[in-house]
């Protein structure tokens, strides 16, 4: 998990190409929701993956990859609400698909999926804030 | 009155600011690295928010991620305690153009004040004692010699780029000084990469004392008294208390009319402290200002009665200070001990780990400002400061005796601390009778 | 001085007096009963005595063994505490005949402030408002009658053998007078096989007001001001405060007189209280004199500043009082809350057992005095009281939101404590606004 | 260890009859030294014996008896200077074998065995102070 996370905090640091996406309508005054960011924040410890990503009926033996939030920000999962988002359950992704973009101080920074596989599930809705180090999407590596 | 508080900090301080929102009936939202998930103070935050990874750079220097983690969870305000972003002008500017109140003052006052040498001539400019010195690079030979002559031997020859005491030099006569002189600007160059010395008189076994000050933005400026510092190793302060030992009812005047003197001249809001350095002979010579909360402000909490981080909150809010200097009458005399999580056997080198029995003391008069309890982790990567003994009691003998019983009492098991070396400095006729100067520590110990 | 003191009592009342040794330079010797041994505390004394087994008869309530252990360990004073036997003329008779100092007041003043009857006679000698009524054993119909008259309705008729609130019942009105007395008459033999009742003004929600006095062998009486303690449960003491928010600056001063009036008459020494209770129309009446240190002396220590243990033993040792009634100058307002380890959901029953997590709260102006930690045992056998936290504020509104602040800081686990019910008493509005009475408790939760 | 204990109260609590047998030179201004009281009050814990009164190269298996101190108190294994001691080791004892004095504000108790057996180590000195529970004596029972 320490490497996936210096990989994309090195990704990071090296392209951190503030994209200026904005967005159309973004109500700007209104500070979005934080939800549930201090439970999960308690809730992990060193566990390799959170339970919360843990899915019902999982296959047991599957690794699913996490793509972690490698900042704090508001998630959106589309360029701008007029679009189709950047990736739905099932869409296949390799290092340099983007996945959504993260907004911070009114800069939107498109984050990339820095590994190949199919997504498995979306951890986060559109408009949600996240916090650094959160977990955003579950990847099935191929 | 704010609804919402960022704490932009970790460890005992944000501890501290955590409990003062509450009493303010303002939601505390605390930021964290990776390396402090799971701490338990942030247990008492309404929210706590993770910023990024273990390292400072990467989470509590981050000034773009603190700001980001403001606007997500909607706070009004950013507490920055002290360390990290707290003297960052640039992050308060950054704040306040986000719309989000910087606890600590304006942008301008931090930049006058934060500059050694704009804060020097200030207090030049208003008649506040300064170190004599060449107020600026040396030049040539001759100007060396008349600058030393006027300020007086001993002098000392500073690297304008050192400080933590590296690059300097004592001259104790006249027929030294050339050579010396010429020595530093080499020293300098090879540790610096630049040639640049200046001049200043060598204040001989100096005591250092600060005037607590506190300000609103309605022009209101109130001093709180001194607090005694002399007490440090490396540059590092170890033990604080209020009043001083050291000074007379005059000099003690003398010292907080100056320090209100200097903040009314910087347009100063907020909690701030002046520092001064004190000579054998009770001269004082202003040396800076810290534009902060400091570590030592429960010294003079306890000597006052006044809450000096909810006031803070209260003046970058724009409230009225609710008191006024007549109305500040200090009581009784109050000691700090520092502990750190360091050894003191091995060259006080930072200890790491988890507690496993922690016991702080207690009892009247004692306040311990901890992020400490059983089964906490010590972690290497930022500052030692593990624990704050505070007592207050009526005299400095009983001060001194009660910190005694409490460093006794204090257990923290199985990770180094300066306990040890705090209670032998406790126990030293030095400090006991305060005769001690800012080299003590290193002579002594 | 005394060299060596044998602390005669278990739990966060030990160590409070431990650490008022250490702070004086005396030693402690702490006896422990079966039960209590290997408390924590008792490795802050130089030494721990077993003295008997876990039933407070078998130990702690001893006075051979106690006297013994004093013996033994070369003890030349023994502090009883609270309870236990820190009220028994007998045991500081025997003491002081073994040349050991008993510290509290001489035997002779135990005795006659001792006893209630004794009490209210003196008071009642020198114009002490006392609460009118019989003064004595209700013997005829038409006597009766004529008391009740005087004394004026409604009134209170009381067992003579009863206490804590049994045997008693209120007449409001003539007419039911004599057929009350007969039934009460009837009740009390039935109940306490004494026929014997008296009768008294029944006050109306009255509050409760203590004076905390102290005294030297020199003549030197000093009150340090009241405390108010009229939020009670079934008689024993939830929280206590000082000032009293519900008397005005004319009734302190007349209270404070009446205590100090009726120390002097008994030739009282070391601390003590003189008890009120006063009524909606600010009336008071004297009750009783606790002769001991009480739990709720904090809050007093808190505004006064002044060590009462550490002031009892100089006193003890025949040390004049080394401040005047002029130089008590109280500061702010205080509150102490009883965290008792007891289910408020189980009608208060006691519970036991070993504290996992224990997160006492902390800051500026939070003292808290327990003997409580990671691992603390709880026995079943003694008092229940496990913390004390105690707060002091500049203003009685900051004080009551600190103490919410700690009440909501605070992490006992698994053992059932009082900490809900405090925390619901400091958020209701008839206490934040003082309006309560001593029947608030059982009326409200 | 706490049946052991209850018979010892008992028997004090019907039977503490006072024995004044005063020690003809009792030194009685000198408060005696209270040896290692501190100590094992902290180091007993729940054990069924204290380590103290392991012996070494002990037969395993054997288990000893303890006749503990009752009381506090000053304990004299003889009832005055120029006597004999009431036992030694090696001594057989029966429950009402006196085996010691503890004296207490002047005054001397007799204490006895409450058990069978031989007397295996004294574990106090002569005048040491004791504390309640402590154990005297080590028995090798029957």
């Amino acid at each position: 998990m320490m490497v996936a996370n210096d990989l994309v905090e090195l990704s990071l640091r090296d392209g951190e190409v503030e994209v200026n996406l904005r967005r159309p309508n973004p109500n700007s005054n209104d500070t979005p929701i934080l939800h549930a960011v201090h439970a999960p924040a308690h809730a992990y410890g060193d566990l390799p993956i959170s339970p919360e990503a843990k899915l019902p009926g999982e296959v047991v033996g599957v690794e699913f990859q996490e793509i972690h939030s490698p900042m704090v920000g508001t998630f959106y999962a589309s360029p701008d609400p007029d679009s189709p988002t950047f990736v739905q359950v099932g869409s296949n992704v390799g290092p340099s698909t983007v996945v959504c973009v993260l907004e911070a101080m009114k800069v939107f920074s498109e984050i990339k999926a820095e590994t190949s596989g199919t997504v498995e599930r979306i951890l986060v809705r559109d408009g949600e804030a996240v916090e650094y180090g959160q977990p955003l999407f579950l990847i099935r590596p191929h | 009155m704010f609804r919402r508080i960022l704490i932009a900090n970790r460890g005992e301080i944000a501890l501290r600011i955590i409990r003062a929102c509450r009493e303010l009936n303002v939601e505390a939202v605390c930021v964290f690295s990776e390396e402090d998930r799971g701490a338990e103070y942030l247990d008492l935050a309404d929210r706590a928010i993770c910023i990024g990874g273990p390292a400072p750079r990467d989470s509590y220097l981050k000034s773009d991620r603190l700001i980001a983690a403001a606007e997500v969870c909607g706070a009004d305000a950013i507490h920055p305690g002290y360390g990290f972003l707290a003297e960052n002008a640039q992050f308060a500017e950054k704040c306040r153009a986000c719309n989000i109140e910087f606890i600590g003052p304006s942008v301008e006052a931090m930049q006058l004040l934060g500059d050694k040498a704009n804060a020097r001539a200030l207090a030049k400019r208003i008649k506040v004692p300064t170190v004599p010195g060449s107020d600026g690079i040396l030049e040539d030979d001759n100007e060396t010699i008349r600058i030393a002559d006027r300020v007086g031997f001993p002098v000392i020859i500073k690297a304008a780029a050192g400080g933590g005491g590296r690059g300097m030099r004592i001259v104790h006569d006249k027929t030294d000084l050339l050579a010396t002189v010429k020595q530093a600007k080499q020293e300098a160059d090879g540790a610096f990469n630049s040639r640049d010395v200046y001049i200043e008189r060598y204040i001989d076994r100096p005591r250092h004392v600060e005037v607590q000050v506190i300000a609103d933005t309605h022009g209101s400026v109130v001093h709180l008294f001194e607090r005694d510092c002399t007490l440090q190793r490396r540059y590092q302060k170890l033990v604080e208390e209020s009043p001083s030992p050291a000074i007379d009812a005059r000099t003690r005047a003398d010292l907080c009319a100056c320090a209100v003197k200097i903040c009314k001249a910087a347009k100063y809001f907020s909690a701030g402290t002046v520092e001064f350095l004190v000579d054998a002979k009770g001269r004082y010579y202003f040396i800076e200002v810290n534009t902060r909360i400091q570590v030592e402000h429960p010294v003079t909490e306890m000597t006052t009665g006044l809450d000096l981080i909810k006031t803070q909150i209260r003046v970058a809010a724009g409230k009225k200070l609710d008191f006024d200097q007549k109305s500040v009458k200090p009581r009784g005399h109050a000691i700090e001990c520092r502990v750190n999580a360091e050894d003191p056997d091995e060259k006080f080198r930072p200890c790491a780990g988890v507690i496993t029995k922690f016991r702080p003391p207690g009892g009247l008069g004692v306040r311990v400002d901890t992020y400490g309890h059983d089964g906490c982790r010590i972690s290497p990567r930022y500052d030692s400061l593990l624990a704050k003994v505070i007592v207050h009691q009526p005299t400095r003998p009983e001060a001194i005796r009660c910190m005694q019983r409490c460093l006794d009492e204090f257990i923290i098991k199985p990770v180094k601390t300066t306990l040890p070396l705090l209670r032998r400095i406790m126990a030293h006729p030095d400090f006991v009778e305060a005769t001690i100067d800012t080299g003590f520590v290193e002579r002594t110990f």
